[in-house]
């Protein structure tokens, strides 16, 4: 989807292209290319195997789209000069909570999903009160509510239970293809539509800028600062527990382990994607770029035959993904150090 | 200028990628190994054996796997070798039912499935090369610790983690196996030690300091028990309180020694591996059809199959008697 | 007084635990056992130390765990390669100070956001020693336990150690002018340049000063068990900022202090041993602790709600 | 004059890449003299304060302290030559006690040395009490008020035994008391020879105060006058390099007869404002005087609901209204264009165009679809009407000059076409063309039927502008006088009867 951040001046074609998403969309195209070449071969039986089949596109697709899921619900908050550690582990609460109201409570599948996504954003909710009505720093609640949250989850199936054998209609979302395309990742892309809609194209989306540029600033400017606060962690719950739903129909069973971590590299994913980590600017699209980058870059590498003699899939990928944000951040910094040497665009106003 | 940047990078890979793939190109048999974590001593162990096997058949081992045991990741692997169109495909479990669905793929995509160390549901792979059943893990563990303390007192567990879903398998036959034959015996705590040595040294050093009269520490991960060994050494109770366990040979030699622990139970993690790719390659060759009643692998002989689980053997008791014969 | 309210409300609630478990679980005091607790938390007291003052600057260090880890293993390495425990203690030190010097270079120098860059260097750490090591065990020397001193001895010693820095570095916080630097540059950088303190070095310097506690307690980690887990500092980093926070050490800079930081590590270290002694299940532990930081974090809020009324 | 000048630069140049803020400054200032430096914002004042403090390092020209040529100066150093400044916005550290912002700022610390805490105790009770400030050195300064905050900060001027102490705008934000109290200490300083360079948009001030006045324009110092030979409309001449024909444009029309806002005993404890009744009518223009602390910003704030009133009644056109927050002062029509522009008035990072919308999203984007074309159309309308001088509707907020900023958090407001406009000191660090352009802008507003509250701490503005003039002081309403009013009686009912006279 190409949707223009509203804050850039879309005429300024050269700035667009040197803009950090374009760079990123470059890196993604090169990276693709290389593992299709290198990652593609033809096995014992001469069928063509490895990164260039249909298959492993999908499984890309089908693989990432919890973490993106997750990450797409960090991209307003970090807009806002937030942060929420605990989707991670409300993801695997509401799988828990998803499993134990369909296994326990006995309610139809829909029912279930639909109650499971209303606890999520009302967890979303607890973060945001007490972020929004006590003016607490996000990463302090949400460092509580990451261990809040997964302890409730392993406390209600004290650790053991496991909810498993869900019905096959209901494993169609995670693991069958409808239209041509995996199941969730029509649910992934709608959610993309809509979140990218509602940051580029909606005053919600320009309050939540001004607030990370200025939470007093958008105060005087007679926003409704707490409103909009609380609505982008309720919104980053309610898209955890989507992801939960997803998770639990992709593997098939819902544990309290579901999503470990998982926060990381949803984190990695928006800052890759451009979004400042200080607030204000950022784009969803530039997230989704950034998920694409890391899942390509993740199942890619298990497929080149260096690494598989190494047998360290795995292991590179994480190194290569840490790396890749290290070395985003520093591309995000270079121009404003170059600028100190040549002209800026912000001389320091009297 | 960005769009020759763009060609630039565009040729560098394609010229890096012709590289790579000349030197991919060999037609080995592939069999791809999964362990529940890669980090786990007892798997490198494992891997040893299969290591050995696969240069004695000739063929081609992808050994890989979450680098902390996580269900999801299994899958996401298995999938990723499905599409690499691996031939054989030797799996220890995390979650029985999270795997199997990504396994019944693999079956579907034609390739040949079984599982090893913790088996998935049955119609997911055609063999489980059993090292030694839950229920015989679960009944050695609880015997000895019986044995140990003479059927009475009490004992604590630590775990890997409370949601690893071996560890709650033997514990539930562990559970069994106590209410069945030891009433006098009375299971006071069971501690999570996130598969960390040291998180188990500090449970179980809390686990002394709470329970006076603990007879017995039983760890059922392979880090726990020198966590759990050095605990009970640093309080001053060896000999009053015994440890046991699943552990590895190398890592517990010490404190066998030195009368801390009486004895691990574990088979012999080597042979292990080396049976599962043995079993693996001849599923791909159709040498090994279910029903088969006995299976001869390589340099370790013949082992028997019951049904569609190939038996390793008993599990094996390690003191201080025997433990310096391995190393692994 | 009124200055200090916050740390003596983690006091008070550290006493209120200590005196339920004196009525409900009296083993718990009996010393061998809580000498031992205490010097499980030795290092992590130490890492503590450090987080207190990156906090402070307004900054954050996620990478410590993973620097943890590689520390104990290199370390771990040297001493079984027979370096003598004079060379792989600083050995230990250096090299975490190393480590601190590329997240502070980052951070400092090109002026990252530190929360992102520590995390950038925390999993590329964690899978870089993964990729070498696959969680293979070092097995140590004897002489490396207790630095070869009794287990007594060395208990104490590294108890003593620990509380010794821990006060020594509190007074030098208030009482060396470099110790209110950090404090300067955590509540107003920009002033702190006008008053001729350089922010950015400050910043570099705090950093490279966690890398080295971390080397160091990765080092009294290492001489308490004859084997080193290359997994040893998985989560080390949030029960440290944990820890820290719950002291009353503000995320927002400028504020706290290490008796704080103390008193908050206590706390949150009697959670798992309380639970063991009432008999508690294992899996209530981090719904608990969750609770405890929360609880903590919404204090503070009422608190500064107060002040600016 | 004394062969060897204190400070003396020549021909100083100093390059943000390529804007050339300083394009050749020559400056000279005697030991013992208060020299004035006057002129628009950025012509360049706070910049060479910048390069005289050792903040920036300048990119040409020569810097000489007594007769010695200084090259590349530090903060440090610049402090240690005896060099002191007072910031517009107090730069000191909220989260420390005062005694050891003092300290800080100081001594001279190595990161080694001790720290011998009664003794900076004892300092900084020492100066304080020199400036007659009664602020105790264990306060936070977060707890301090603005005033409060300055005088720390002078405190800090005076301790550092400056022999060149810089004041940027000091009485930007000091009650009467305050203000007199700082000029005798100034008056002080010239007696033992300390040269001052004084900074301030108060011609009255300098005309009081300096002895010698240099204008910069555009980077360029254009002339150095004792001020007994130049009067107000020369200065001003010399910095806008054009003639303002009258600085306050005469009212065009009286206000009309109904009644926009009526405040009935309204108060609020958390701010300490209390009974405070007035009334409004539309057309009108109503002047809030009075000292700073006298509780003027703090009404505003309650008007605006950001600190709701706890007593008392607001009507607005006959409506009772109860103003919990903003969201609701704007919903009835309520609009407060607040003093701290660059914190609250414009959003520095986002376009004109956003700034200018905030305020009117309900409105605007009834969908809360965002129309980018009509955002821009309007952004250009109110850019053409302001007069406002800037690069687009695109331009970020933070690249404008202080007066224009100024005119697009006004035009925020007037998009919301208000029934009740409030404006916080307007003009305040507002170089005086812009000044004079917002006043017409007022007055045509109020000519439109608008209620306009104009605080100010600017005596002739509220004097000049107002129809009425409220005095406020002690967090109340102390008096209601007739615009034109005499300064003196304005200052007296805001000082209330005890002062009468002094002022």
């Amino acid at each position: 989807m190409s949707v223009s951040p509203d804050n850039k001046n879309p005429r300024d074609w050269k700035a667009l292209l040197t803009r950090h998403e374009m760079l990123l969309l470059y890196v993604l195209i090169a990276e693709w290319l290389f593992f299709y070449f290198a990652g593609t071969t033809t096995n014992r039986r001469g069928v063509v195997v490895g990164f260039g089949t249909l298959d492993r596109q999908f499984d890309i697709l089908r693989h990432s789209c919890e973490i993106g899921l997750l990450a797409l619900a960090l991209t307003p908050v970090i807009i806002t000069a937030g942060i929420d550690l605990s989707i991670g582990s409300l993801l695997g609460l509401c799988a828990i909570l998803f499993g134990k109201l369909w296994h326990d409570g006995g309610l139809p599948i829909p029912v279930a999903a639909g109650l499971t996504l209303a606890l999520g954003a009302l967890a979303g909710g607890l973060n945001a009160i007490l972020i929004t009505a006590l003016r607490l720093p996000p990463l302090i609640v949400t460092l509580g509510t990451y261990s809040l949250f997964r302890g409730l989850a392993e406390a209600i199936t004290h650790g053991a239970i496991t909810y498993t054998d869900f019905p096959a209609s209901f494993l169609f979302v995670g693991q069958e293809r409808w239209l041509g395309l995996p199941t969730q990742a029509w649910i992934f892309l709608g959610v993309a539509l809509g979140v990218g809609l509602l940051v580029h194209r909606t005053t919600f989306g320009r309050a939540f800028r001004t607030i990370g540029f200025s939470l007093e600033g958008a105060r005087y400017a007679g926003l409704p600062v707490a409103r909009r606060l609380a609505l982008v962690y309720v919104l980053a719950g309610l898209i955890a527990a989507i992801a939960a739903v997803i998770y639990t129909a992709r593997l098939g069973q819902a544990k309290a382990d579901a999503g470990t971590g998982y926060e990381l590299f949803a984190i990695t994913a928006v800052v890759l994607g451009g979004t400042s980590i200080f607030g204000g600017s950022g784009t969803v699209h530039g997230t989704l770029l950034g998920v694409a980058a890391i899942a390509v870059l993740k199942n890619g590498l298990a497929c080149l035959p260096v690494v598989m003699r190494m047998n360290a899939a795995e292991e590179m990928s994480g190194l290569l993904t840490g790396a890749l944000l290290l070395l985003a951040l520093t591309a995000s910094v270079l121009p404003k150090i170059l600028s100190r040497f040549r002209t800026p665009h912000h001389a320091p106003a009297p | 200028m960005k769009k020759i940047l763009l060609h630039l990078c565009t040729a560098g890979a394609v010229l890096l990628a012709s590289l790579v793939t000349a030197t991919a190109a060999d037609s080995k048999l592939v069999v791809a190994m999964l362990p529940k974590s890669k980090g786990n001593a007892y798997f490198i162990s494992c891997k040893v054996g299969a290591d050995k096997a696969a240069k004695e058949l000739g063929i081609q081992l992808l050994f890989d796997g979450p680098t902390d045991s996580n269900a999801a990741k299994q899958n996401e692997i298995v999938e990723n070798w499905i599409t690499l169109g691996v031939d054989v495909i030797a799996v220890a479990a995390e979650n029985k039912e999270g795997i199997s669905t990504a396994l019944r793929k693999a079956q579907k995509a034609g390739i040949k499935v079984l599982t090893f160390d913790a088996d998935a549901m049955t119609d997911a792979r055609s063999f489980f090369v059993n090292q030694a059943t839950p229920e015989g893990i679960g009944q050695g563990l609880m015997d000895e610790a019986a044995r140990l303390t003479n059927s009475e007192g009490e004992f604590a567990m630590i775990v890997a983690s409370l949601t690893a879903s071996n560890q709650r398998e033997w514990q539930k036959h562990i559970e069994a196996r106590l209410k069945e034959k030891y009433p006098k015996m009375k299971l006071v705590a069971v501690r999570p030690c996130d598969d960390l040595k040291d998180k188990a040294q500090s449970e179980a050093t809390a686990l002394l300091s709470a329970n006076p009269n603990l007879k017995l520490i039983m760890a059922i991960c392979s880090p726990g028990v020198p966590g759990a060994a050095e605990a009970v050494k640093q309080a001053g109770l060896t000999g009053k309180v015994k440890v046991i366990g699943l552990g590895l040979p190398n890592e517990n030699k010490r404190y066998v020694h030195a009368g801390v622990t009486d004895s691990i139970i574990l088979w012999n993690t080597g042979d292990l591996g080396y049976l599962a790719i043995y079993a693996g390659v001849a599923l791909a060759k159709d040498e090994l059809k279910q029903g088969a009643k006995t299976f001869k692998a390589g340099s370790l002989g013949t082992f028997s199959i019951a049904g569609d689980n190939i038996l390793l053997g008993k599990p094996f008791i390690f003191n201080k008697a025997n433990i310096d014969q391995f190393d692994f | 007084m009124k200055r200090f309210f916050r740390e003596l409300s983690v006091l008070g609630a550290l006493a209120a635990v200590l005196v339920g478990m004196a009525i409900f679980a009296p083993a718990f005091f009996s010393p061998q056992p809580l000498l031992s607790l205490l010097t499980r938390e030795a290092p992590t007291l130490i890492v503590a130390c450090g987080m207190a003052c990156v906090i402070i600057t307004r900054q954050i260090d996620i990478s410590v765990g993973s620097m943890f880890s590689v520390c104990s293993v290199c370390a771990g390495l040297l001493a079984a390669r027979g370096w003598p425990l004079l060379l792989v203690l600083p050995a230990s030190v250096a090299l975490g100070a190393l480590l601190g010097a590329v997240n502070g270079l980052l951070v400092a120098g090109l002026r990252l956001p530190s929360i992102v860059v520590t995390l950038a260097t925390m999993v590329t750490l964690r899978q870089g020693l993964n990729l070498v090591r696959q969680g293979e065990f070092v097995n140590l020397p004897d002489r490396v336990q207790w630095f070869g001193l009794s287990q007594m001895a060395g208990q104490l010693v590294l108890v003593g150690a620990s509380v010794v820095f821990l006060v020594a570095l509190a007074l030098a916080m208030r009482h060396v002018a470099a110790g209110r630097f950090v404090y300067a540059v955590g509540t107003d950088a920009e002033a702190a340049r006008l008053a001729g303190i350089r922010p950015q070095l400050v910043t570099f310097l705090v950093f490279i000063f966690i890398g080295a506690l971390t080397g160091l307690a990765a080092m009294m980690n290492l001489a308490q068990s004859p084997q080193v887990q290359p997994l040893s500092g998985a989560g080390l980093e949030l029960k440290v900022i944990a820890a820290v926070v719950v002291g009353g050490v503000a995320i927002s800079g400028g504020r706290g202090n290490l008796w704080g930081a103390f008193t908050g590590l206590l706390l949150l270290a009697c959670v798992s041993p309380a639970l063991i002694h009432l008999h508690i299940e294992a899996y209530w532990e981090k719904a608990i602790q969750g609770a405890i930081i929360l609880l903590a974090v919404v204090a503070d809020g009422l608190r500064t709600r107060k002040l600016n009324r | 004059m004394s062969p060897a000048p204190l400070l003396a630069l020549r021909q100083l140049v100093k390059n943000y890449g390529g804007v050339r803020a300083l394009r050749g400054v020559d400056f000279d200032l005697q030991a013992g003299e208060v020299h004035a430096l006057l002129g628009e914002n950025g012509a360049g004042k706070s910049t060479l304060i910048k390069v005289i403090t050792g903040a920036h390092q300048p990119n040409g020209g020569t810097l000489t302290l007594a007769g010695q040529r200084v090259a590349n100066l530090t903060p440090s150093s610049a402090r240690a030559l005896g060099i002191a400044c007072i910031y517009q916005q107090p730069a000191l550290f909220p989260d420390l006690t005062v005694a050891e912002n003092l300290a800080l700022r100081l001594e001279a610390t190595s990161a080694s040395s001790r720290i011998d805490w009664p003794a900076r105790r004892a300092r900084a009770e020492q100066w304080l009490a020199r400036l007659g400030a009664e602020i105790s050195p264990e306060a936070e300064v977060r707890s301090l008020s603005m005033p409060e905050q300055q005088l720390v900060e002078i405190a800090c001027a005076l301790g550092a035994g400056a022999r060149i102490v810089i004041m940027d705008e000091p009485t930007a934000s000091l009650t009467q008391k305050e203000q007199r109290l700082l000029f005798a200490v100034v008056r002080d300083l010239r007696k033992n020879g300390v040269g001052v360079i004084y900074i301030s948009h108060r011609l009255e001030e300098i005309f009081a105060l300096a002895d010698r006045v240099t204008v910069l324009r555009d980077g360029q110092s254009v002339g150095t006058h004792a001020v007994g030979d130049i009067d107000e409309a020369g200065l001003i001449r010399l910095m806008v390099g054009r003639e303002v024909a009258q600085i306050y444009p005469a009212a065009e029309s009286a206000p009309g007869r109904a009644v926009a806002l009526s405040l009935q005993a309204v108060g609020c404890r958390a701010s300490g404002v209390h009974n405070v009744s007035f009334e409004v009518r539309s057309g009108e223009i109503f002047g809030l005087g009075g000292l700073v602390g006298a509780g003027r910003t703090e009404l505003a704030r309650i008007l605006f609901g950001l600190t709701p009133a706890d007593s008392g009644e607001i009507t607005l056109h006959g409506q009772r209204l109860t103003l919990r927050s903003p969201q609701a002062a704007v919903a009835h029509g309520i609009a407060y264009v607040p003093e701290d522009r660059r914190r609250h008035g414009v959003v520095l990072e986002l376009p004109i165009a956003h700034n200018l919308t905030m305020a009117i999203h309900r409105r605007f984007f009834p969908t809360t679809w965002l129309r980018f074309a009509a955002e821009r159309a309007l952004a250009l309308d109110f850019i053409r009407d302001l007069a406002v001088k800037c690069a687009g509707p695109d331009a970020p907020g933070g690249s404008l000059s202080g007066g224009n900023q100024q005119k697009v958090s006004l035009a925020r407001w007037l998009a919301t076409k208000p029934k009740l406009l409030i404006l916080d000191e307007p003009t305040q660090g507002v170089d005086v063309g812009a000044k004079s352009e917002i006043h017409k802008i007022i007055r045509r507003l109020a000519k439109e039927g608008l209620a306009v509250i104009l605080i100010s701490s600017d005596l002739p503005e509220v004097i000049g502008m107002s129809d009425r003039i409220g005095v406020m002081g002690g967090g109340t309403l102390r008096a209601i006088l007739p615009g034109g009013s005499a300064p003196h009686d304005v200052m007296a009912a805001a000082l209330g009867t005890t002062e009468r006279g002094a002022a």
